[in-house]
Order: C-alpha cells, then structure tokens, then sequence
C-alpha cells in the first residue's frame, strides 16, 4: 500500500507538470501577447517593450519556463497582468468562494444520489427506481446553465427566495450549488443504482438475509458499504466536470470566484493568471483522487494490506 | 459465413443469409416495433427535431437575422410563437437555425471522440506494458483539466471556430470512452478464449480486432448517444460562456446567452433554446438506453463499466496477489 | 432418527416468471427430515435443489417464487408465517451454509463481526457471552488460535477455514437444522474430506438435523442416511441412501451412478453416460421430467402424464411410469 | 513412441510485489513427457501449480528456469513454438469463458486454420464441419453463437478446436469439472474415441482422482510444484507410495467405506509466502519424521513408478494416521 502510493505520487506530480509544461507552451504560441494587450493600441514600442521586460515575455521561452517554474516552487506564480496584483493573492481571494461551492454541491449531489439510488436499487420497479431514472435523465439532457437560468427565474425573479447573483452568505449558494449539484447527480445516481444492485444480489447479501439479518441493515451496512466503491472512483474522476460546472455557475450567477476570473483571464491574455489557474485544478484533482485511494483503503480491508 | 459452410459439403448447414435488402427492412422494422416505447419515442423525438433544425427554416423561409426593432422583446403570440429578441428578430427562426451548428458540432465530436477513445482504449488494454503506462498517464492529465478550461486556452490560442469546437468535443469526451472500452477490453482479455486464440497462433492485434472488438462494440453503440448529448450540453455550455459560435449564426447557446441580460423581461429567450437543447439530448438518452436493453443492460450499466476500473489500478496491492 | 420429523415439505413449487413463460423450478417437491437424521438432496445443475432450499426460508431469489405447498416447521408453516416471523426463523432456528465461501462472507468485516451480527439480530445477550459464543463456535468448527484470528478479514483466510467460518456462523445460534447447500463442492477432496468429517461429528454432537446439497451421489453416501434424488425440478426418488445406491429404482439414478467415475479404469469399465442433456425446464410440461433423455421411456405415456409415486422397497419411493410396468429389471438400462 | 511434448526441470517462480523482493515458487524442478496415443494423468489439488505448468508447455507462461522440449528438442524460437502449437493444442477449463461470445462456432474454428495459412476458404469450413461431427455436434452449429450451447457442448466445441490444427497431443484443463456428471461421462467417453480414432494423446489435468483413474494409462501426482509421485496408473493406485497419493485415495469418496471418509490430509496448503521445509508434505504428512523437515526427501523406485519420500511404502494404520491431524486443522 505505501508503495502503491508513493507511486501514485509520483504519478500525481507528473501529471501536475506535464500539465503545466502544456498550458505554458500553448499560451507562448497563441497570437497577441500580454504586453501588447497591456499596452493598448496606441503605445509606442518602447512602452510594449517595457512591459515585455516587466512581464518577461522578451525572453526565450525555455527560460521563461525556468523562471516560472522556480518561482511557482516559492509560491510565486508572478504578477497578474489585468489585476496589477501578485497572482496569489487574486486567486486567494477568490478561491475560498470556489471552494465553498464546490464543496456545498459535492455534498448535495452525493447525498442525493445516495438517498435516490439505495432507495431505488431496494425496489426494482417502484415508482422511486421509475423516478430515479427520470431524475438521471433530466440532470443528463439539461445543461447546468440553463438549469441555473429556471432556478434564477423560479425562485430569484418569481418567488424571491434566493438572490440571483453574488456573494452574500449562504443564501447566495444555495441555487448556484444546486445547479452543479444536478449536473453531477445522474453519474452518481446511476454507478451507485448499478453497483447497489448488483451487490444486492451477491452472496453475502444473501447469506445474511439466509440469517436473519433485517432488510434495513443489510442494504445499508452491508451492502452499501461494497457498493460505495465504484462511486468513489466516479467522484474522483468527474473532479473536472466539477470544477467545469463550478466555473459555468459562476458565470452564470456572477458568483466572484474562479470560474469568473479564468474568464475574464481569457480576455486579457493574462498568463501567469491562466496558468496558476490550470495548475491549481490540476492539483485539486490529484489530491483528490490521492485521497480517494486512502478511502478506498478505509473502506475495503483488502486494499489496505501492504504489499 | 453462410455460403462458404453451404457450398462445402455440409449440406445440412442451414443458409442463414439468404434473404434480400427487402427483408432487411422489414427485420429493422420488427426489431424497432420490439423496441420498449422510451426508444421508439426517442427516435421519433430526434427524427423530428432534425427535420425541422435541417428542413425547418427552408419551410418557413424567415431569416433568423432579420431585425424588426418595432418587435422588440415581443411574448409568444400566433406571429411568434417563441416570441421575439431584443433587436426585434423571431425567435422561433432563430432557434430552428441554431440546431444546425449544435448537431453538426456535437455529431462530429461524438464521432471523434468514440474514435480516439476506441483506440486509446484498445491500445491501453492490449498494447505493450509502455502503451498501457502512457495511455494511463495521458488519461490521467486530461481528467486532471476541467473541459471548459481546455476551452478558454484553446480559445484564447486560436480563436473560436467550428474545427476548434469539434477538437473540444473530442477532448471533454473521449476520456470517458477510452476507460469504457479499456475496462471492457481488459475483462475480455483475461477470459480464457483470449488465450486460447492465442494457443491457435492468433497474433495480438487479430486477438484484438477480430475476438475482442466484437464484445467491445456494443456498449460503443449504446454510449454514443450519450456521448453525443453530453456533446450538445458542452457544446451549448461553451456558447453560453461566449466561447461557441461566432455571431451572427445563431446557436442554442448563444441565444440563451443574450436572453440571459432579459431574464427578468422575458422568459421566453432562455426558455425556448434551453428546451430545445434538452429535449434533443433526452432523446439521445433515450435511444442510448434502448440499445443497451437489447443487450439487456441499462445506461447505469454503461455508466458503471469504467467505474471498475479502481480495481484495476488496486489489483497489485489487494492483498495476496501475486504479480506473474 | 426415529423421532418426530422435525421438518415437512408438502408440494413445494416454485417458479420464475421469464418474459411471458413460467418456468418451474420445482415442482411438487414433499419430503420429512427428522431430528438428527441427515438428508441428500442430489441433482445437477438445474434439477431445483437449491432453489428447493432456498425456497425453505423464502429465499428464493429474484422474480422468483414459492407458489404451493407448505413447509411444516415447529407447528408452523414458515411460507404463511409473516415476514418477522420467518426472519426469526432463519438463522436462529434453521440455518444455511453455502457453496462457495469466498464470497458467501462479507469480504469487508471481520469473521468476529459477521458472527456478532447473527447473534445480535437473536440473541439478547450480555456483550462478554456473545464473545464467549464467538470462541466457542470457532473452536467447535477447529478454527486456529480464534481469539486472535477471529479479527481476520475473509480474504486472509484459506479457503477450507473460510468454509469452517461458515459452519461457525450456521452453528452460532445452535439451530435444529443445518442446510448444507453444495458446501464442499468448490473445496479441494483433502479439505472436503475434513470438512464432511468435521460436520458429521458436529451434528452427532449438538443433534441438528441436516440437509446436505450435492450433486456428488458418491459423497452423499459418506454423510447422509437419506437421500432424494431431483431431476429437473422433480423429485424422482427416495430413500434410504445405501438402498438407492445399491438398488437404484428411477432410471435417471441408474445413470447417474453409471457416468460417474468409480475408481476403475476405463478398460474395465466403460463409463455410460446419459444421452443428451437437462431440457428446458419450460417444456416439461405434464411429462414425466426424464422422457426425453431416458432411455427406456414408456412411449405415449411418458411424454404426457406425470409419473406418480411408486413403493419400491423399504422407505424407498420411485417415479416412474416404467418401473410402476416393469419394475426394477426394466430401469437398469445400463448395467 | 517418441515423445511429443515434454518438460525438463521447469521451475517457476512469481515475484511478490512489495519491498520484500519474495519470490514464490510455483514449479520446482518439473519433468514430464506426453506421447501419442497416450493418457497422462496430472492430478493436484488447487494451487499446486498443474495450470502454471500446462501453461508454460503451450508457451502461454514462460519459465524462470528448464526446457520445453518439442519431439526431443528444446523449445526456443517463435518459429519453433509456432511447430509447437501445431502439434500440441490446449482445451481450457471454463466451457463459458474460453469461446468468444460474439463469434460465429464456424468462424472460431476456421480461424486457427487462416492463421495457419490455409487459403482455401472451402477447404476451412469443410475441415471444420468434419471436426464438429467427430465430437458429436451437428454442421448446423456453425452458424450459431456460443450462447446457443450448453456447457457441455461448448466443451465440445473446444475439443473440436483444439483438434481442428490436427495435433498430436491436447492438453485437457480441468475440463470436465464444470459439467455435470451425467455430462462429464460423454466428454471422457468422446476423449477415448478420439484416442482410438485418431492415436490422440492427452495431458489431463484434474483434481478429481476418479477421472483420472477412469481416463490415464500414467499418472503424475503434484504437490506445491513438485510431482512427488508418478507412474502406472494401474500400479500407482494399487500400491501409492507417497502419502499425499495415499492421503488423496482416502479423501476421494469412493474408495473409503461409506460413512467413514477418512480425512487423511491435515489442514491445507501453505499460503504461498511462507518458507517451505525440506519436504513440502512435512507439515500435512501424517507419517513425517524429524529427518523430513530439514533433508530433501530421495527419489525411490518401485517398477516403474517412482516417489519422493523419506517413508513410502503403505500407509500406517489408520488409527494413528488419523488423530493428530484433524486436530491440527
């Protein structure tokens, strides 16, 4: 186990770098750069040339990919081109509101996939299992903005329950949480659904109904607990559509998190912002899928043995 | 096959093909009528949203681009029934036009990315112990980036259009395949008529293309639709975000993106697109779902098949293995 | 063995509806098993043994279910008994142990935990005298050093300990019957040999009634005083097991015993296998089960009525059109 | 006859992952030879290692150290595994798993003959139909999938081929242990046709000492990667020598008395990580002895038939054979 997961570590960091390595390259070969953009269109070269010295986009990008990544070690991701502010201190203003968001509608989606889908594999052919399908299917076919959108329109412009927009407290995650958390539900809902199911119908399962076990207990502590596996996975895998739909609620809510600030990063060239922001998402993901492995260790003692 | 046993001496060897393109019809025919009523439903559903996305607006004859500014911001009413935009425009015009580009882009990026996928599936499953590191390794950084930000970098590097947005369907889908056909291919591959093809002399590659190919493509035929309505999602995501299709050919996404500044006015210029959109995907779902019960499954079962893939990352370490 | 049966089945059927088809699993299956006498239920794939079992406690799996007859435990029916009632029956009274051990425990608790939860669900017992059970069990089952081992995952054990863990769980209650289904059959013979041992002292021990699964007539005979052999669904004979080996009345028993293997080579002895293999078990029908691959079926009456019950010694019952025409001469078909 | 296929000092060892570096053996020193014509028993309980070694034979696996010999000569190139595979084919356990169920029966069996380079596609599928009846299955099974046949059937099927390359010597894997006894009867009857229609030889591997002693002419009896006895099938169950082969014969249900199968075997094997003494058996044996632990045991010869024993000869009685043991477990 500890060997498998130093291996999963070094597995992690590479993935972090080749990451970086590719946003790096990509954004050196797109057309405009920072200084220009910075300089707007009427500057003189000299200007430009002062911002490229300033940015260090003058010199050969080998080099500039040393220096970004010795100070990315230091914590140091450079100065935001747009905000005039070190890159961490933008992304640290932003990120407690992403994480807040995406943490609430991690919760919400897992929650409800677990309620519907145990509910639903029990009983083959009852109304849940029926409306545990129409559920999947509706968070599938609809895309999370326009989700958002009938959320806004329902609760925010008809009812006035939740604000539309911003930053205020809870209330304000509320329907933005919501969003990402349907978008999420429908994998969720249906690996556990297939995995609960087929658990269901193993051995052990029945061996302990063979002893009397009560129906409740069997389902949630015996079976869930194997059937919870393949949903750990999914949630570590669909880390990106996470972070995707986080960045679409936010647009779409004008929630002040990172979603908006990549956006508005794309507009103004601003590198050192992009690639802080793809390099931290990658991280979320490897750190999260680590701390999956770990779960899985808690969970089924067979995984935890060292090797 | 069947002529080959029947010309041989096997006189007894029952000619199994011998029916016309006629009787193929009515076969397809019968095998439809004995779809469940949720796939014959999603045909008809797709059937008559192309048909109108494709034959609609030369039936109408209006032009999506046609600005009437004394129609402004107009409710649905018999003379529109989507009511109309800000600058005037009829909405329902708009929306039969915007199909276009949302099925076209999400068609080729469903076939792009069932065609990478297939492939980098196949070849982590059945290439060599490098082929299996690398793939692992490239799967692994794409899950690592959330699609819509592949979107603003390709976006900001090369700027948006049609190719670009069908290389981004590719991208945000054929992860998810590649695990579906490496994890079924990798299960088949440890059955014994695996090896047995290759104590008859079977060569890797014909193991894989003519033994295991066949038991991987079904599910690849139940999870292209899915595919392809999770494509029109992302796709309609990326245009809402600005992302999509330049001005002014409209796209579901984009329209919803202006009506998004009337949201509080005018409810039908989200709502209309946005059905539009949903309805398209359920019923891809819908279809997807009816493949995979001809292979008595269900889409939890496609959805779940790389979802054991855990275990294989796991299996070394589960205890008492022994690696040959 | 000559008490009171402790259990009776009267005409259990039970069946599995598959698209529109019934298909019966067991049909008309009646048999008495008394206090300390052991029972073989022998059959091959599909001949509803299991399923029979199962059926027993309401077990039956899937869409499938026990549509007739009664079983008669302690003066009750357990297939009338609300779903509490039955649930207090298994485990405590009857209980059941499976083919394979590998995966008929939870490969995610400890052995303790498994068997704790058995006597938690019936027995209300201080926590110190369901240890002293849990020990008690596992030494009666000849599991090494339990109080340490006990806190063992499944996986940790081999597969003849895993099976004996099984037979620990099965005994934690002290039932009045055991079901052994298939129990050994996945276990190598040096370990089936231990574990056939170890349960025949077991049960001669706490007198428990077994009913021993099998599809190993040759084995039955090394645990059971009884046996009933099942074709398709049907019981076809039974009686004492000795008896049946030695004097086998049905012709499907005739060939069971002629293809199995019995220590000679095939130069002395040429195995006769039965021709064909187990019909679908929605055809059957009214027929009697083995028509179409018996080789000497009665032609016109064995395709279309059912065979009824026919006296052929002490205790020992056939059914068969044949032997109620010709008696035992005309079913030795390959002797 | 001269041997087809044959083994010389196969071992084998798995690596264990972890830091440890263990390496487990799954074959210490094998030897054995097939010839036409001939039955070759190999009976071992599981884990023993008899599924390693049919694999290695047909080059599925590799050995860590030994030869593969193929009519007397070491098997080393591609080419020469290639002439291997010709003349020795493999039927594998699982009637369910080892055809592939998206494939015509008729496409399975003509494709061994494509790959081995027979053009005509007549000529496939007319080899293949006379194969299909020579194990008893109608033409008409060639254009159907495996999922329309029992498991008896498609064992069948595998036979067929197995056979369809027209080798020398099969290799059963536990093949009938899957099938019903009923079943099982015909497909050992159906090996035995093929023995005297074809001069087939056989490698049969099985757990079932029943089988065994019914089907082979000699028998080799396995334990924890060693063959500990072997010989005349005949002689070797007259007269085992070995105690595992006597523990075996006692353990299987028909030879004991009814009511007293004697568990004559104590506990099971060891997990495979443990150190082994001298003598694998030592632990389990009922007549082992100080020496057992720390000598490897001689090789003894009786006849034809040899064992690897420090006390062969007939067992003790089985009083004293018997009681330590079980309590052991």
């Amino acid at each position: 186990m500890t060997r498998y997961l130093l291996n999963r570590l070094f597995q992690a960091i590479a993935v972090v770098w080749a990451i970086a390595v590719t946003v790096f390259v990509l954004l050196r070969l797109s057309p405009g750069d920072p200084a220009t953009i910075r300089g707007g269109l009427d500057a003189s070269p000299e200007v430009i040339e002062s911002y490229a010295r300033e940015f260090g986009t003058d010199r050969p990008i080998v080099d500039q990919f040393a220096r970004f990544v010795g100070h990315a070690f230091t914590g140091d991701f450079g100065t935001s081109v747009r905000y005039g502010e070190p890159v961490t201190s933008v992304v640290g203003q932003a990120l407690p509101h992403t994480l807040a968001l995406g943490a609430t509608a991690l919760l919400l989606s897992v929650s409800i996939a677990l309620a519907v889908g145990v509910a639903a594999a029990r009983r083959p052919g009852s109304w849940i299992d029926a409306g545990s399908s129409v559920l999947a299917a509706a968070g599938q076919a609809m895309p999370t903005f326009w989700l958002g959108l009938v959320l806004i329109q329902v609760f925010s412009v008809q009812l006035g329950i939740f604000p539309s927009g911003g930053a205020t407290g809870f209330s304000s995650l509320v329907l933005p949480a919501t969003a990402v958390a349907l978008a999420m539900v429908p994998t969720q809902l249906r690996v556990l659904r297939s995995s609960m199911r087929s658990t269901l119908g193993e051995d052990y399962v029945r061996t302990a109904r063979s002893f009397g076990l009560r129906e409740r207990r069997i389902s949630y502590v015996y079976a869930l607990r194997n059937a919870s596996l393949p949903v750990l996975t999914v949630i570590g895998v669909d880390v990106g559509y996470l972070l995707g739909g986080v960045i679409v609620a936010e647009a779409v809510f004008n929630y002040p998190g990172i979603g908006q600030l990549a956006i508005s990063a794309l507009g103004t060239r601003d590198y050192p912002l992009i690639q802080a922001l793809a390099i931290g998402s990658a991280a979320v993901f490897v750190l999260l899928n680590l701390l999956i492995d770990l779960l899985y260790a808690v969970v089924d003692p067979r995984v935890r043995v060292s090797g | 096959m069947a002529e080959i046993a029947s010309s041989a001496d096997g006189s007894r060897v029952v000619a199994a093909r011998t029916h016309g393109p006629a009787l193929g019809t009515l076969r397809a025919l019968s095998w439809f009528r004995s779809r469940p009523r949720t796939f014959q439903l999603g045909c008809a559903l797709l059937a008559a949203i192309l048909l109108l996305s494709f034959g609609g607006p030369i039936v109408l004859g209006s032009d999506p681009s046609e600005q009437n500014l004394s129609d402004y911001l107009l409710a649905p009413s018999p003379a529109h029934p989507f009511g109309t935009d800000a600058t005037g425009r009829d909405l329902l015009s708009r929306v039969l036009h915007g199909g276009r580009p949302s099925l076209v882009i999400s068609t080729f990026g469903m076939l792009g990315s069932i065609l990478l996928g297939l492939c980098v599936g196949m070849l982590a499953a059945f290439g060599g112990r490098m082929a299996q590191r690398v793939t692992g390794f490239v799967v692994d950084v794409q899950l690592a980036l959330p699609y819509v930000l592949v979107a603003i970098v390709l976006v900001s590097v090369a700027g948006a259009s049609i190719p670009l947005l069908v290389l981004m369907m590719v991208l945000a889908g054929w992860v998810q395949v590649g695990r579906v056909v490496r994890s079924i291919a990798l299960r088949e591959r440890s059955k014994d008529y695996v090896k047995a093809a290759a104590v008859v002399g079977a060569s890797r590659a014909r193991i894989a293309r003519r033994y295991v190919l066949p038991s991987v493509l079904p599910v690849i035929v139940a999870l292209a639709p899915l595919q392809m309505a999770a494509m029109l999602v992302i796709e309609a995501t990326l245009s809402f975000l600005g992302m999509g299709v330049r001005p002014p050919q409209p796209s579901w996404g984009s329209i919803m993106l202006e009506g998004k500044n009337y949201i509080d006015s005018a409810w039908w210029l989200t709502t209309f697109p946005g059905l539009a959109i949903f309805l398209t995907a359920l019923s891809l779902l819908l279809i997807g779902d009816g493949f995979e019960r001809a292979e008595g499954g269900s889409l939890d079962r496609v959805q779940s098949i790389a979802a054991d893939d855990q275990g294989e990352n796991l299996a070394p370490v589960i205890a008492g293995r022994v690696e040959p | 063995m000559t008490s009171a049966p402790v259990l009776s089945v009267r005409g259990l059927r039970i069946e599995f509806p598959v698209g529109g088809d019934r298909l019966v699993a067991a049909r008309d299956v009646s048999f008495e098993l008394a206090g300390g006498e052991c029972l073989a239920i022998v059959g091959e794939s599909g001949s509803g043994k299991s399923v029979t079992c199962l059926g027993l406690l309401g077990l039956v799996p899937g869409q499938g279910r026990v549509v007739a007859g009664e079983v008669i435990f302690e003066g009750d029916d357990l297939l009338k008994l609300p779903f509490e009632g039955l649930r207090q029956v298994r485990g405590e009274k009857i209980a059941m142990i499976f083919q394979d051990p590998s995966s008929a425990l939870n490969p995610l608790f400890t052995i303790e935990r498994q068997i704790r939860d058995v006597l938690d669900v019936h027995k209300d017992w201080p926590a110190k005298r369901k240890r002293d059970r849990i020990l008690e069990v596992l030494g009666a089952v000849g599991f090494p050093d339990p109080a340490r081992r006990m806190k063992s995952y499944p996986h940790e054990l081999s597969g003849g300990l895993r099976q004996r863990v099984a037979i620990a769980l099965a005994l934690a209650c002290a039932p009045r019957i055991v079901i052994a289904d298939e129990a050994t059959t996945n276990l190598d013979v040096s370990v089936q040999a231990q574990i056939i041992e170890l349960l025949v002292g077991l049960k001669d021990d706490l007198e428990f009634s077994v009913i021993f699964v099998t599809h190993d007539l040759a084995l039955a005979q090394h645990i059971a005083d009884r046996v009933m052999v099942m074709y398709a669904g049907h019981p076809v004979e039974v009686g004492p097991v000795a008896e049946v080996m030695a004097n086998p009345a049905h012709p499907y028993t005739v060939g069971l015993l002629g293809s199995a293997p019995t220590g000679e080579s095939h130069r002395a002895h040429r195995l006769a296998a039965i021709p064909g293999s187990i019909p679908d078990l929605r055809t059957i029908g009214a027929a009697a089960p083995f028509a179409g691959r018996c080789p000497v079926r009665v032609e016109g009456i064995c395709d279309r009525v059912k065979p009824a019950w026919t006296s052929c010694g002490a205790d020992h019952l056939v059914a068969c059109h044949r032997y109620e025409r010709d008696g035992r001469e005309g079913t030795t078909w390959n002797r | 006859m001269e041997p087809v296929i044959g083994a010389r000092d196969l071992e084998k060892q798995f690596a264990v992952r972890g830091f440890s570096g263990h390496v487990v053996p799954a074959l210490r020193g094998v030897s054995l030879d097939v010839a036409p014509g001939e039955f070759v028993g190999l009976v071992g309980e599981s884990g023993c290692g008899k599924s390693t070694l049919s694999r290695i034979l047909i080059g599925v696996e590799s050995a860590t150290s030994g030869e593969v010999l193929h009519e007397g000569r070491p098997v080393e190139t591609r080419e020469e595994w290639a002439s291997l595979r010709r003349d020795v084919q493999y039927v594998f356990q699982d009637p369910y798993g080892s055809l592939p169920p998206r494939m015509r029966i008729g496409d399975v069996l003509t494709d061994p003959l494509r790959i081995h380079g027979m053009r005509d596609r007549h000529e496939r599928a007319a080899r293949a139909i006379a194969m299909l009846q020579e194990v008893g299955m109608p033409a008409s099974a060639m254009q159907r999938y495996p999922s329309a046949f029992s498991g008896g059937q498609r064992q069948r099927i595998s036979i067929a081929r197995a056979l369809v390359l027209e080798p020398r010597v099969i290799i059963c894997d536990e093949i009938v242990s899957g099938l019903d006894v009923s079943v099982q009867a015909q497909v050992l009857n159906l090996l035995l046709d093929l023995q005297a229609s074809r001069g087939l030889g056989v490698l049969f591997i099985s757990h079932d000492l029943r089988v065994i002693r019914y089907l082979c002419s000699r028998v080799c009896v396995m334990y924890l990667g060693e063959i500990v006895e072997e010989g005349a099938a005949d002689e070797l169950f007259a007269d085992p020598q070995h105690p595992y082969t006597q523990g075996l014969l006692a353990s299987s249900p028909d030879r004991a008395a009814p009511g007293q199968l004697a568990a004559r075997v104590a506990g099971e094997p060891p997990s495979s990580s443990a150190a082994l003494p001298a003598c694998p058996f030592e632990p389990r044996c009922p007549r082992r002895g100080d020496v057992c632990a720390v000598e490897v045991p001689p090789e003894i010869r009786l006849g034809g038939h040899r064992a690897l024993c420090h006390f062969p000869g007939a067992p003790a009685t089985a009083q004293d054979a018997r009681s330590p043991i079980t309590d052991r477990a």
